[in-house]
């Protein structure tokens, strides 16, 4: 079998397999549309090899639910597709990789044992590129910058001129190392005799003009700090694919009452002050849910995460932002507009005395249903009618005595 | 020049005053009556979603909603080009007799009934309602507030509310009558039968059993001779609710029958720069100003007119009536505009005739009260009579069904240059050179236009009742040599 | 003090988006008129049309309002339901007589320092060329509304 | 004039249809009660008023005064002011006075576009395009009849009111409920509400107090009411009709829902509302089924008339009082 998921696609796997080496529970699974008794009806071969018998061909899928207080969302990325700018040759030109190719043929576990080599298995590049930013600070695509771009591209220069003493050219827009070690790492890589190039990679083809461009693909860049319009003749090009939002962030937010920036990364409550909690409370967003980054900053954030929600375990109680919503019983007419206004499901309808009550722990004091409400009968902490209508005094010097005595 | 003026205004909500001007002999040289307020219904109605409009107009006046709230509900019918079923018309018309049985027992007794029962001489503090009570006994105040209730809950019934009714919408009523509330309101209208007889005799006892009343009623001070209008059947007894107008001349002779979409071939409005109060007229006859007779296209629509309008009345004991006014009168048409408060008590006894009649009907108590509308709207006449006059309701809509247009011909409005003549004539018979003004005379210039039971509340689309009034006479230089009051 | 009408425009901004654009133009050193005064609402959702018709009645000239871009509400989707109210209250402007140019919508996120500041100012522009409303000062006998020639600094 | 020692009750009309009064009258026997406990001194519908005497009065002399129509001339902000002197306790008595009731949407039009039209109607006969005049001399002499007001105005933007009583009219139990309250007070056995409150009615709104069963709001289309057949037991505004009922006051007994028909919010706004019809605007705003503006849009042309459907009692009283046209010269 292909495997396309973990070996994105250049390495092989059997029907039962354990995910990935580090998967957690590590145990092998089967994979019921390829194997031959799901498929034929006959077999079981592995049964009978099993010593534990381990294998149950009844177990079906199922579903287990938890009852759990608090939640850390960390479903992380996708990668982008680099098919999408077709003018980069990826899925046409063989020898035109992605990074999360490179990084299995890279591998030392992976399916070529480390060796970099190009799609035929055997032969070792002698020039390599390595396009950054594909997909990222691009309007076409996505204007924000994947963040482990950068070093990713100087890891994968290290190792090709490492593995296969190939020149290796890097085509970037900027080189941004701006973390502890990093920009070490770069300045060693320009001691490599890695070549950078500044500008944004055109076209790769296969098509020669040149002499010595037949067979090799060509990389056509404009190297801003020279001035002039390059091409790069290579045997193998290394797509640096950005980072995207999993395709369905969507309805993970919507589920968990969360909304996403118009990038599709899930919006953290406070950028600054409050960078793992979202706005809807007990929910914790770690990694690149929230936004590229790189492993480091993955690996802390989590952390800070489950620092939170242990926090509040340990707390025993909730404490809340002041800013919410209450509705005057008595001048609640049990209309029932609001009910249907809150994405948090905060109001609820008492039926047996017809009357609305906002739960103050699950309100996030956005105040909507302050403004829907026709009886007046809800007020907002913090943001009530009376506080906002003297602004609005104020900003237009009405209702002010004092000010004329001052001004006079 | 010497003038009086008769100015309700220094009670200060003002919504009439008669100007009085004398001629260097004293006599009176002419009066205008003037109606000082407009409130702009036929502007503020446009860009109103028509199906309000009627629940609009209701708040022309508070003394008679249902009046408004009927025409503009035909209005609204018609635009909409949707016949309602009968149970909506029947409620609709139930809601309405029940609506003038107490509309005309409280102008009746409140306001006509002190001129008759105390006569226009008594003092001012007794001529009120508690006045007639004293004279003819508690029991009726307990039966005028009984009518007064009993009205109200029927109107309550079927329109939702006792005053300012909701219920009537383009096709219908939104809701009908169960059997338990019919048999209430059939109980309650067997009782107004009663009462309205009992209204009949008191009249007949007090007033046509005295000499002196029936000259007055007779007399010329009161009496023009003008068109008359009022609504008929098809045949040609007299309907509240639904019909068309019949116009009959000075003479008695009708001389045609309008339905309502057709009112504009009929009635126009002469406008005088000194009032804000339009004087209906008969187009065909034409404006010849404030004067009476066959070549004068005013007209008059009171329960006077209706009668004299009409070929009879519909339900039996009211028909015995109706021969007996004009028996008793002289025949047909009676001109004598105090016979009016005699034709109002026998609109009385028909109102609660027909509201037997009507409570009693099997198809009463339906579930068809609604008919949904499926053309486009346009435009719409409605017309009812109301009480004080017959009331036209005229709406224009776009195609959404917003109103782009509308004309009100009021109730009241009908009567503003007859009751224009009436004063005149009974302030140029009763003040001539030398008179001493009393409250008495003032009360018997008021009572010119009390029988026409102006409601200023509908006509200025301000407020109805009893007309306060002040009189000023000044000098030749406009001082106040004399200033008598009334109600103010 | 020069002769030109300096409108008086009340913002209502939502505390995770525009209110932040404008804290964000604020720090860049990006101008924007000063006829703005902002109010910092936590959410669009917030915005109860009675502020608006308050600022008019009081004697602004304009009236801002912002949120989130539509799908980015803090709140999920709070701001469609002002969006929801926004187009009614229009019509009703439109019948009371207010010229609709005079009330703007801006969908600003928080990174969107520059283009809030663009918008502020072609939004001044727009209302000064509509001249005052003047809707306070216009009543009978009702007291008039204090405009001061200078913008000064208004309280966050 | 009466000196029984008995405290002094006036009730007045301004620019008014007259039904508050009827209302009063149909409180019935409890009139018998004013009568009992008051010294009446100023009651046009129901007695001879003798408005001089109420010049003549002290001031403060009045104990209660029931004040009920808007201000539309300088007669009516007169006496308003000539009672609120001689008074004690002032009450705006239903809708005109509270808010300025239907009589206000005459704010949304200036004076001349109101005498336009009533002077052009097609039954009018006016080839000289004849105008009403203030001033207007005719062979005898010069007439004269008032100038109307620019807008219409509520009892409180010309003279201090204590209380306002909501409703068109208020409901005769409410008043009889007020009347009690106030015989109370003048014997002793209660207290008077603090100034400025709203009497005779509900803190809650008219669904409060409608028997109709309610869900959660979702409205996909506005519909008018001749448009379909309710269902008598569900809420009028679920099934896309649009009623006041959630945003006025309580206090009538949902009569309107009750019977068939949409509140049409003559109760006025809820306890400590500015503004009622942006109440309303946006609670029906806010449960609109769509997010696109274009179908929002399309939902929205189901409501017309939004000035007169959200304002249609409470123009004058609201926080923008009249449209532009109506104030601009």
């Amino acid at each position: 079998m292909i495997d396309d998921v973990f070996e994105a696609g250049l390495g092989y796997r059997k029907v039962i397999y354990t995910p990935f080496p580090q998967a957690v529970p590590k145990y092998p699974v089967l994979d019921r549309e390829n194997c031959t008794y799901f498929q034929k009806g006959t077999c079981k071969a592995c049964e009978k090899f099993c010593p534990t018998n381990a294998i149950d061909f009844t177990q079906e899928e199922e579903i287990l639910n938890f009852d759990v207080g608090q939640i850390i969302l960390a479903t992380g990325w996708e990668l982008f597709d680099a098919r999408r700018i077709s003018q980069y040759g990826y899925g046409r030109l063989a020898n035109v990789f992605t990074s999360l190719e490179f990084e299995r043929l890279s591998n030392a576990a992976g399916p070529t044992g480390g060796k970099v080599t190009l799609r035929d298995g055997v032969t070792v590049p002698k020039s390599v590129a390595i396009i950054h930013c594909v997909g990222s600070r691009d309007k076409n695509y996505n204007n924000y910058c994947s963040a482990i771009c950068c070093m990713q591209s100087l890891k994968f220069a290290h190792l090709v001129h490492e593995r296969t003493g190939a020149e290796v050219y890097n085509c970037y827009i900027d080189i941004r190392t701006a973390a502890k070690s990093y920009d070490e790492f770069y300045q060693r890589l320009l001691e490599e005799g890695t070549h950078f190039i500044r500008g944004k990679v055109a076209e790769i083809t296969d098509a020669a003009r040149y002499p010595g461009e037949e067979g090799k693909i060509i990389v056509q860049v404009e190297d801003t700090l020279i001035g002039k319009q390059r091409r790069l003749p290579v045997d193998m090009v290394i797509l640096s694919a950005g980072l995207e939002p999993r395709h369905d962030h969507k309805e993970v937010a919507r589920l968990f009452g969360l909304s996403c920036s118009s990038d599709g990364w899930l919006i953290e409550r406070h950028p600054k002050l409050d960078p793992v909690a979202t706005m809807t409370e007990g929910i914790y967003i770690a990694g690149c849910v929230q936004g590229p980054k790189d492993i480091p900053a993955s690996v802390a954030q989590g952390a800070a995460a489950a620092a939170r929600a242990l926090g509040k375990i340990q707390q025993k109680e909730v404490s809340m932002e002041p800013i919410r919503a209450t509705v005057d019983q008595d001048k609640c007419s049990g209309c029932r507009i609001c009910n249907n206004l809150c994405p948090f499901n905060a109001i609820l309808f008492h039926e047996d005395r017809m009357v609305s009550e906002v739960n103050p722990a699950l309100c996030q004091g956005c105040g909507t249903c302050v403004a829907a409400c026709p009886a007046g009968a809800i007020s907002g902490t913090g943001f009530s009618n009376e506080q906002i209508l003297a602004q609005i005094d104020g900003l237009l010097l009405k209702n002010i005595k004092t000010l004329e005595v001052l001004q006079s | 020049m010497e003038r009086i003026t008769i100015d309700p205004i220094t009670r200060l909500e003002g919504h009439g005053k008669i100007e009085i001007f004398l001629d260097a002999d004293g006599n009176v040289a002419n009066t205008y009556f003037q109606i000082p307020e407009l409130r702009g219904f036929e502007r503020f109605c446009v860009g109103r979603q028509v199906e309000e409009i009627p629940l609009l107009t209701n708040r022309i006046c508070g003394v008679c909603p249902e009046a408004h709230h009927m025409a503009g509900a035909k209005a609204v019918d018609a635009v909409y080009h949707v016949d309602p079923p009968r149970t909506a018309k029947m409620l609709r018309e139930l809601l309405y007799s029940a609506f003038f049985v107490t509309d005309h027992t409280t102008h009746f007794y409140a306001l006509a009934g002190p001129d008759f029962i105390l006569g226009p001489d008594a003092p001012v503090a007794e001529r009120n309602i508690l006045g007639v009570i004293h004279k003819v006994g508690l029991e009726i105040g307990g039966k005028v507030i009984q009518a007064r209730k009993y009205g109200h809950t029927v109107i309550e019934m079927i329109g939702g509310r006792k005053i300012h009714p909701c219920t009537s919408i383009p096709g219908g009523l939104t809701k009908g009558i169960t059997e338990e509330q019919r048999q209430e309101i059939e109980k309650m209208g067997r009782w107004a039968i009663d009462f309205a007889q009992f209204s009949l005799n008191l009249f007949s006892d007090i007033v046509l059993g005295n000499k002196t009343y029936l000259d007055l009623i007779l007399g010329d001070i009161y009496t023009h001779k003008t068109y008359y209008i009022g609504m008929v059947d098809e045949n040609n007894k007299i309907n509240f609710y639904d019909g068309k107008v019949s116009v009959v001349d000075p003479e008695g002779n009708r001389i045609g029958k309008y339905a309502p979409n057709e009112y504009t071939d009929w009635i126009a409005e002469h406008v005088e720069p000194w009032t804000y109060l339009k004087f209906p007229y008969l187009k065909k006859v034409g404006w010849k100003g404030f004067v009476d007779g066959k070549d004068s296209g005013v007209y008059c629509a009171t329960p006077l007119s209706r009668l004299n309008a009409s070929d009879g009345m519909a339900t039996p004991l009211a028909q015995e009536q109706y021969e007996k006014f004009y028996s008793t009168l002289g025949g047909k048409p009676v001109h004598q505009r105090l016979a009016t408060h005699w034709a109002r008590l026998i609109e009385l006894l028909y109102a609660a005739e027909r509201w037997v009649q009507l409570a009693t009907d099997p198809e009463i108590t339906s579930d068809n009260f609604r008919t949904i509308p499926s053309e486009k709207p346009t435009e719409g006449v409605g017309i009812v009579e109301a009480p004080r006059g017959t009331l036209t309701h005229h709406y224009w809509t776009d195609e959404r069904g917003i109103a782009t247009k509308v004309n009100l011909v009021v109730g009241t409005t009908n009567n503003y240059a007859p009751i224009s003549m009436s004063v005149n004539k009974a302030a140029s018979s009763l003040i001539k050179k030398g008179t001493v003004v009393t409250e008495g005379l003032l009360n018997m210039v008021e009572m010119a236009f009390r029988a026409y039971d102006p409601c200023f509340g509908c006509a200025t689309h301000s407020l109805p009742g009893k007309m306060p009034l002040e009189l000023t006479i000044r000098d030749a230089d406009g001082n106040p040599i004399e200033v008598l009051r009334q109600n103010c | 003090m020069s002769d030109k009408f300096e409108p008086v425009i009340i913002g209502f901004t939502c505390n995770w988006c525009s209110y932040r654009a404008a804290d964000m133009a604020g720090t860049a050193r990006m101008k924007y008129a000063p006829n703005v005064r902002l109010i910092r609402l936590m959410c669009s959702g917030r915005l109860d049309p009675t502020f608006v018709l308050k600022a008019f009645a009081d004697g602004a000239d304009g009236v801002l309002v912002s949120g989130c871009h539509p799908g980015d509400c803090h709140y999920v989707e709070q701001n469609y339901k002002m969006l929801r109210r926004f187009h009614l209250l229009i019509r009703l402007l439109k019948q009371m007589g207010i010229e609709p140019e005079r009330i703007k919508l801006v969908w600003a996120s928080a990174a969107e320092g520059a283009i809030f500041a663009d918008e502020i100012n072609k939004f001044v522009e727009q209302v000064r060329a509509l001249g005052p409303l003047n809707w306070g000062a216009s009543k009978n006998g009702s007291e008039k509304v204090m405009v001061q020639e200078t913008a000064t600094e208004v309280p966050a | 004039m009466t000196t029984n020692g008995k405290p002094k009750f006036a009730m007045y009309w301004a620019a008014s249809c007259g039904g508050c009064e009827i209302s009063v009258l149909n409180t019935n026997e409890k009139i018998l009660d004013v009568d009992a406990n008051f010294d009446v001194v100023f009651w046009p519908v129901a007695m001879d008023a003798k408005y001089k005497d109420v010049e003549a009065m002290e001031d403060k002399s009045i104990l209660l005064t029931l004040f009920n129509g808007g201000i539309r001339n300088d007669e009516n902000e007169h006496i308003a002011k000539l009672l609120r002197q001689k008074s004690q306790i002032l009450v705006a008595f239903g809708s005109c006075a509270s808010e300025g009731c239907v009589p206000a949407l005459a704010n949304l039009s200036n004076v001349k576009e109101i005498v336009d039209t009533a002077y052009t109607t097609i039954s009018t006969d006016n080839p000289n395009g004849i105008r009403p005049q203030p001033n207007y001399t005719v062979p005898e002499g010069e007439l004269h009849i008032p100038t109307l007001y620019p807008t219409l105005r509520t009892l409180d933007q010309v003279v201090d009111v204590d209380y306002y009583m909501p409703g068109c009219p208020p409901e005769s139990q409410q008043i009889s409920a007020v009347l009690d309250l106030v015989i109370q007070v003048i014997q002793g056995k209660a207290q008077l509400p603090p100034k400025g409150a709203v009497i005779g009615a509900g803190v809650s709104t008219v669904c409060d107090e409608c028997k109709r069963k309610r869900n959660e709001k979702s409205i996909k289309e506005f519909k008018r009411i001749q448009e379909i057949m309710l269902d008598p037991e569900i809420c009028i505004l679920e099934q896309g009709v649009i009623c006041s009922g959630p945003a006025t006051r309580s206090g009538c007994g949902a009569l309107c829902p009750t019977a068939g028909a949409p509140c049409i919010g003559c109760y006025g706004p809820a306890e400590n509302t500015l503004d009622y019809g942006s109440r309303l605007l946006s609670a029906v705003a806010s449960v609109i089924d769509s997010n696109d503006p274009k179908e929002i849009d399309k939902i929205l042309d189901g409501i017309p008339d939004p000035a007169g459907m959200f304002y249609r009692f409470n123009l004058a009283g609201s926080l923008l009082k009249a449209s532009k046209p109506a104030w601009d010269k």
